[in-house]
């Protein structure tokens, strides 16, 4: 199989086919054509299979539900619209139990035993940083969905050259940089972080404080207290805070833990003692469900998408199918699961091809529409460049939860850092 | 007789309000196969215990060949040449009776600690497993895991290791224990061969008083901690107070006896 | 004849211990199982109340077959039984030791824990104190006082004399003499000829896992031959 | 500085009473039937979502919920002991560990296709809702009550132990099975008693968790078994006391970890068992085995 | 005679079959099997320690961790030389088992392996927090393999899979090699002694203490080797490597396959690593169905595995004797 897929790849480069099935594609995206013409190109064969992998075991297991949702649905959508330039999308969901290693078996197992041909998923930044090694050897595309780091694509693909690998989700910038250009409006001037005891609590503090202090020289960062993974008490981190007396509490906690954080820190009277409160992951529907109407109100939260924002037709459209189907309003997960499978399905049908080299070209710089908005994979790194609101929570009637109010929007580019990710003028702000 | 092997010097020891050993000060020579009896609760096993390193001695000393070993751990007075058996069957029951000959042997000479050359290969350490083997008549099933090896081989298996450590001095607590008749003569046998090669002195803890009176030129008697009569073994057969030790007090001779339980 | 056992073949792990032992105890008697240290009394004791349950053989109780029964059902059925080492439970006070055994046992009768303080008036004194700081002797009288709490119609007493002072062997005497007074069968094992001679019967000799000999207890104490071959020297 | 250190001791009461209600369970079916049995950290979970099931379905009445949920859970207790558990009683340690093990893998995947994969959060409560302030800093009212039930549980276990009739046979049971089963105790049936009992002990850990916690998710046992044993060893393993006193010093120590040596706070747990281990590896209150 | 003679032709099977994976099957398996072949170092090793000594060690992730950590960063900062890097990986392994051992083996049993897994999570929080040599949660990611030099000239790569399986192969080979002569040895009888009748062997005048000690280091050792194959493999070194829950598949998969013998823990772990692969392609409950099957295997054969498998033919060969 291999041995035949490399051949074939040579074929196109040498011959040039390949840019030509590239121009076929384009001409054919976007419209709904009968599989028989589709059938006729050579370039691609068979199923266009997808491997994804997300957690399904444990206490985040919900999230891996909410990735499932999302993923059947642009599959069923597109299988029933004819499929990928005429193919169907296949798709097996693994669980990544959030363990590196079995985030390797699991992508070793897709390519190399059940054949995909896409790889998608990764929840963990440690599973995708482990991954990421492997990723030329396996020369599949691996769309990341969930997993966070920076490192990834300003390591791997920018600076080490792993191509396969795309992310379609917020990186670290948006819970770091962007928490810090909204904090900059606030009269705040001494904060302190309650944070997940792991890189990725570590990262987004580091480049809040960086990017803060840029913004608003003169802010001092008191207190930090760190919270082990599977924290269920949080009352000494609260002390802490309480304690240093801080203006403004940034905290990355997510999941069922931000939930723990929430009730309790709300409980301590900790929300009434400090006015400005960030959440970078505080508007996942997990989070805004579980909390319910005990959400206090005035707590700045963002995601790596929400729900009402855009408030455009594509995405209302979407909700209101996704709500119908599933009976629950789209995580984050949900929407990046979704749009990972279009975004094969726009890269494919551009590429005419599912060969890895032809899509990573197709891929790189693309743009397309999804649910969270107007998506950019950028040349350079691969990262996805979309808008994501930052708001207030706030009682809604409509709402069994609390929503975001106050919506802001910063355009993600100002945010981002930038190729080539060192040196001055790679973090924001940008002049 | 001999040269004298191990003295105690007013070795005591209590467990809670129980005295298992008062102020004993013995000594054993080289050569002398002696026995010690007394009734249940008369501190034989804690004797044992305590000259092989069994139990922490309280208080009193030990000296073995001119050096004092009242602290010394077990291993350490093994090397130096005292072992002992077990009253109940203290073997290793999952090797093979080869096997479990081999331990003693090897750990004899630095060989134990190699870890990569076979045990098989160890000609002159299986030569001399062989050879005790056949000695105390267990050469048949030299094969066989000890633990399904009948009582009475069991037995002899636990003699067995304990010779093959080539003590100077071997205690062996109820060596004849559950034997049928055929078993203890092949185990006493031993014991008369192995004494009179002179390599051995054995120390015997026996109920079976054929045994004892066959096989002893000394005899201790033991109770409640104290030495009661030492001698040959007719000296101790005709001792009054023996007897009655294992009679039982007379209940209504009441005051004879100081009393030691703590009223 | 309230205990028989017939034949009974008992083992631990592949020690043969027991080799066909018979003996039979009529009602309101006390019998003893002499024998030299590791003869199987005690084995013999525990093969009835079913802790080491024979391989082969019979043990009926009371006209019924308790052969293979758990012990708490051999128990139950009437059975007292108290160890050499007594086994009194160690964090019970000496009061709890007492009750437990009483609410366990579905038999009602004349022992109860004034009687029991009666004939050890000594217990009165510690019933709040812990089992684990009584010393042997306590620990002795708490041992029989907490087999009659069941109001058994046997007891088995494994070693009663062992240990004690004489003063206090004297003293078990009579209490035996008591108790057997109130129509409780004894099955005791003890090496103290002199004192089986004065509360017992009938005797067994066991030599090697099987019964050597019987026969009353003033027979047994006149024959030298049987006293230097199976109990003394 | 006041306020917060007394605030850090109540967080580590609080967090210790937790520990303590399930390592009371683990220890007390440790000191009688002489299993370690991992399970138990399902058994705090199960009784979280039963709890949370009957907050949601039956009413929201936490009481009635806490009387209900324990319950219901020390069924499935029932059947681990008595169609598996004591069918292993004679194997070695791990073997029993194994079995325990494989019932976590299969209670938490249950758990899931039950209550769904995500974490489910109880509808509000209103009992003990409200917080009161201590030295000027908000401390919940439920906290408080859990720092109380702790104690409570402590001395009802004592109570039960020391002076009831069934205490008095676990008493003896646990020292001497063979003796309490030649005065009468049934032990196979005791057994299942004590195992539904420390089943249950777990379960209302679990019950009670709910509110403090906030939230129910599979795998929420994990967490607090590794912690239950680690205070079930450090106080000796089978005392009872031991567990309480090991779960109070490991409560407040990692509170006082967290707040003031936020570096150390991962280690701290393990360099307190290696050392109690060390010196004493019976545990505080523990006997040789 | 007849029977090493079988015996010696089923494991050249074997290994030809082992030698033959990357040429007659897929990618997948050939990957699966160096996962089965690391767990087997492992397991092997650490049955050293419970299968033959009788100790039960919760900490073994700890130096399975040393392993991988210790060629990560010798690979990273002095030579990516990958014999050289496994070299150190088990030095430092055996380094970290001797501090932990020696604390620990005073105490056996449940103390023991309470002891060890208070240990190995130290050495877990350490990996964990020490961030800037460690890569902290992240992990030590980027570890290459460089092309394996021999006699001076010869270079053999092992960059591609099928190229490292051997390197792998070579390594299980010898490490079960080294097991098994452990198990034969002098030293290997006397753990036996050790875990059949501790008190018995210090009466045979062994320093039972330092025997623990030593087989504790060797077993750290087998683990480390392990450790270091993983991080070649996987290119990265993980904190939960040094985790309990790691620290316990060698005590699960030794479980499995039955204690007493040399391939016990090698069928077991190939057993687990299968069972769950062929479940999850079934069922994303995989945890549901592993823990039955798990439950199973206890229930029904205790000595594990292998221990059915020895039974099975021990009675057919007992059936056709008579």
């Amino acid at each position: 199989m291999q041995k035949k897929g490399i051949n074939r790849r040579q074929f196109l480069k040498l011959t040039g086919a390949g840019s030509l099935v590239a121009a076929a594609g384009t001409i054919g995206g976007g419209l709904t054509l009968p599989k028989g013409l589709w059938a006729a190109t050579p370039a691609i064969k068979g199923p266009i299979k997808i491997g994804y992998q997300t957690v399904l075991s444990g206490t985040l297991a919900g999230y891996g539900e909410f990735h499932k949702m999302g993923l059947l649905m642009a599959v069923d959508e597109i299988n029933a619209k004819g499929g990928i330039a005429g193919r169907k999308v296949e798709v097996e969901v693994r669980d990544s139990t959030l363990k590196p290693d079995d985030a390797i078996k699991n992508a070793r197992y897709f390519v190399d035993s059940w054949g995909a041909d896409f790889l998608g998923g990764i929840d963990s930044s440690g599973q995708a940083l482990a991954l990421a090694p492997l990723m030329d050897k396996l020369d599949r595309v691996l769309i990341v969905t969930h997993a966070a780091t920076e490192k990834l694509t300003e390591d791997f693909v920018y600076r080490k050259g792993v191509r396969q690998i795309f992310r379609n989700c917020m990186p670290t910038y948006n819970d770091g940089n962007a928490a810090a250009f909204i904090a900059k409006d606030f009269p705040a001037v001494k904060w302190a972080t309650v944070s997940p005891k792991y890189e990725y609590g570590f990262t987004c503090w580091k480049m809040f404080r960086e990017t803060l202090t840029k913004l608003k020289p003169g802010v001092s960062f008191t207190a930090e207290s760190w919270a082990p993974f599977g924290t269920t008490d949080f009352r000494s981190h609260i002390n802490t805070i309480l304690d240093a007396k801080p203006d403004g509490l940034y905290s990355t906690e997510w999941a069922g833990e931000l939930i723990s954080f929430l009730k309790q820190a709300k409980e301590a009277g900790l929300f009434d003692k400090i006015r400005y409160v960030m959440l970078p992951v505080g508007a996942a529907m997990d989070v805004l469900e579980g909390m319910g109407k005990d959400m206090p109100d005035n707590l700045w939260i963002s995601g790596r998408y929400y729900f009402q924002y855009p408030n455009n037709k594509t995405n209302n459209e979407w909700v209101a199918r996704f709500r119908k189907r599933w009976g629950h309003y789209p995580a984050y997960v949900s929407e990046t699961a979704y749009s990972c499978v279009y975004a094969i399905k726009e890269a494919v049908e551009k590429a005419g091809s599912k060969d890895t080299g032809a899509v990573i070209q197709a891929m790189e710089g693309m743009g397309m529409n999804s649910p969270a908005g107007h998506r950019v994979f950028r040349k350079e790194d691969h990262q996805a460049i979309y808008d994501v609101p930052w708001g207030k929570t706030k009682a809604d009637p409509k709402f069994p939860f609390k929503v975001m109010g106050d919506m802001k929007v910063l355009p993600a580019k100002e945010y981002f850092n930038r190729p080539p990710f060192e040196g001055p003028g790679t973090t924001p702000p940008f002049k | 007789m001999g040269e004298t092997l191990l003295t105690t010097r007013k070795l005591s020891n209590h467990f809670g309000m129980v005295c298992t050993a008062r102020e004993l000060s013995l000594s054993f020579e080289k050569g002398v196969v002696t026995s010690i009896i007394g009734p249940n609760g008369a501190g034989k096993s804690t004797l044992i215990n305590l000259l092989t390193g069994h139990l922490p001695v309280q208080s009193g000393r030990i000296d073995f060949l001119g050096r004092e070993i009242t602290r010394m751990p077990i291993h350490r007075r093994v090397r130096m040449g005292i072992c002992r058996s077990f009253q109940v069957v203290n073997v290793f029951p999952g090797l093979t009776v080869e096997e479990n000959v081999m331990i003693p042997v090897l750990s004899r000479s630095m060989r134990a600690w190699r870890p990569i050359t076979r045990v098989s290969r160890d000609a002159a350490g299986r030569e001399e497993a062989e050879a005790l083997l056949e000695k105390v008549g267990l050469s048949g099933v030299r094969g066989t895991p000890a633990s399904s090896l009948s009582h009475g081989d069991l037995r002899l298996l636990e003699v067995g290791v304990a010779l093959a450590a080539a003590p100077t001095l071997l205690f062996l607590d109820e060596p004849t224990a559950g034997m049928n008749p055929v078993e203890r003569e092949r185990l006493l046998g031993n014991v008369r061969t192995l004494s009179r090669e002179g390599k051995t002195t054995f120390v015997l803890v026996e109920h079976d008083m054929d045994v004892v009176f066959s096989l002893s030129e000394r005899i201790l008697v033991l109770h409640r901690g104290e030495l009661l009569c030492d001698g040959t073994p007719e000296a101790v057969r005709s001792d009054a107070k023996v007897r009655e030790v294992y009679l039982g007090e007379d209940v209504s001779d009441l005051f004879r006896y100081t009393r030691t339980e703590a009223e | 004849m309230i205990l028989e056992l017939s034949r009974i073949d008992t083992y631990y792990g592949t020690s043969h211990i027991l080799q066909g032992v018979d003996l039979s105890v009529r009602e309101g008697e006390v019998v003893a199982l002499l024998g030299r240290n590791g003869v199987g009394k005690t084995t013999t004791l525990r093969s009835i109340m079913g802790l080491s349950p024979p391989r082969r053989g019979s043990v009926r109780f009371s006209g019924r077959e308790i052969t293979g029964r758990p012990p708490y059902e051999v128990a139950r059925s009437g059975v007292a039984y108290v160890p050499d080492d007594l086994r009194i439970f160690p964090d019970l006070t000496t009061e709890e030791n007492l009750e437990i055994a009483r609410r366990l046992s579905p038999r009602k009768g004349y022992w109860n824990r004034d009687r029991v303080f009666d004939l050890f008036p000594k217990l009165r004194d510690l019933s709040g104190h812990r089992g684990m700081n009584l010393s042997g002797g306590e620990k002795k009288m708490l041992g029989i006082g907490r087999a009659l709490m069941a109001n058994p119609s046997l007891i088995l007493l494994d070693e009663p004399s062992e240990g004690l002072a004489p003063l206090v062997v004297a003293n078990l005497v009579e209490v035996l003499a008591t108790i057997r007074g109130q129509g409780v069968t004894i099955l005791l094992a003890d090496q103290n000829l002199k004192f089986c001679r004065r509360v017992c019967n009938r005797g067994y000799i066991l030599e090697k896992g099987a019964v050597r000999h019987s026969g009353g207890m003033e027979e047994i104490w006149a024959d030298e031959e049987i006293i230097r071959k199976y109990l003394v020297l | 500085m006041m306020q917060s250190v007394v605030h850090t001791v109540l967080a580590g009461l609080s967090a210790g009473m937790f520990i303590w209600l399930v390592a009371s369970g683990l220890t007390l079916i440790f000191g009688v039937l002489g299993v370690l049995n991992f399970a138990h950290g399902s058994f705090y979970m199960l009784g979280a979502y039963m709890c949370y099931t009957v907050l949601r379905y039956v009413g929201p009445d936490f009481w009635v919920a806490l009387l209900i949920a324990p319950l219901s859970v020390c069924i499935i207790g029932y059947v681990v002991e008595r169609w598996f558990l004591r069918y292993v009683y004679h194997l070695a340690l791990p073997y029993q560990l194994l079995l325990t093990f494989a019932f976590v893998l299969i209670f938490d995947n249950l758990a899931k296709m039950v209550w769904g994969a995500g974490s489910v959060t109880p509808p509000d409560l209103s009992t003990l809702n409200g917080t009161v302030s201590i030295l000027g800093r908000n401390f919940p009212v439920y906290n408080l009550f859990i720092i109380g039930v702790g104690p409570l549980v402590a001395a009802g276990l004592w109570l039960f132990l020391e002076r009831t009739w069934y205490g008095r046979i676990i008493r003896a049971a646990s020292s001497d099975r063979e003796m309490a089963a030649s005065i009468g105790v049934s032990v196979p049936a005791l057994f299942t008693a004590v195992f539904v009992f420390g089943t249950w002990l777990g379960a209302l850990g679990g019950g009670l968790a709910v509110p403090y916690v906030g939230l129910v998710t599979t795998g929420m046992g994990e967490t607090i078994i590794i912690e239950a044993f680690i205070v079930a060893v450090i106080g000796g393993l089978g005392s009872l006391k031991g567990a309480f006193l090991g779960a109070l010093v490991l409560g407040v120590l990692t509170a006082f970890g967290t707040r003031f040596f936020p570096a150390f706070d991962m280690f701290l747990t393990f360099i307190l068992m290696a050392g109690v281990l060390l010196v004493r590896p019976q545990g505080l209150f523990g006997t040789a085995r | 005679m007849t029977e090493s003679r079988i015996r010696y032709a089923v494991l050249a099977a074997l290994l030809l079959a082992l030698a033959a994976v990357p040429y007659v099957s897929g990618k997948f398996f050939v990957y699966l099997t160096m996962r089965v072949m690391l767990l087997g170092i492992f397991a092997v090793g650490f049955n050293l320690l419970l299968g033959q000594t009788g100790l039960l060690s919760f900490g073994h992730g700890a130096f399975y961790a040393a392993g991988a950590y210790g060629l990560g960063l010798f690979g990273a900062y002095v030579t990516p030389n990958p014999l050289l890097g496994v070299a150190v990986g088990i030095a430092a392994a055996a380094v970290v088992a001797l501090l932990v051992g020696y604390l620990c083996v005073r105490h056996t049993e449940i103390y023991f392996a309470m002891l060890t897994l208070a240990c190995g999570m130290m050495v877990f929080s350490f990996v964990w927090n020490a961030r800037s040599i460690t890569g902290g949660d992240d992990g030590f990611i980027g570890i290459m393999r460089a092309p394996v030099t021999l006699f001076g000239g010869l270079r053999l790569p092992i960059g591609k899979d099928s190229q490292f399986y051997y390197f792998v192969l070579a390594f299980f080979v010898l490490a079960v090699w080294v097991a098994h002569r452990i198990r034969i040895s002098p030293f290997g009888l006397v753990l036996s002694g050790i875990r059949e009748n501790a008190r018995r062997t210090e009466y045979a005048g062994i320093p039972v203490r330092k025997y623990r000690l030593s087989v504790f280091v060797v077993s750290g050792a087998f683990a480390g080797l392990a450790g270091a194959l993983e991080a070649l493999l996987e290119s990265n070194a993980r904190p939960f490597m040094a985790h309990w829950t790691h620290s316990a598949e060698p005590v699960l998969v030794s479980l499995l396959g039955g204690l007493s013998s040399l391939f016990g823990p090698i069928v077991g772990g190939a057993f687990f690593i299968a069972m769950r692969e062929i479940i999850q392609r079934y069922t994303e409950n995989w945890m549901l169905g592993f823990g039955v099957v798990l439950l199973v295997v206890i229930m029904a054969f205790r000595g594990g595995i292998m221990g059915a498998v020895e039974n099975l033919f021990g009675r057919r060969s007992a059936g056709a004797g008579r």
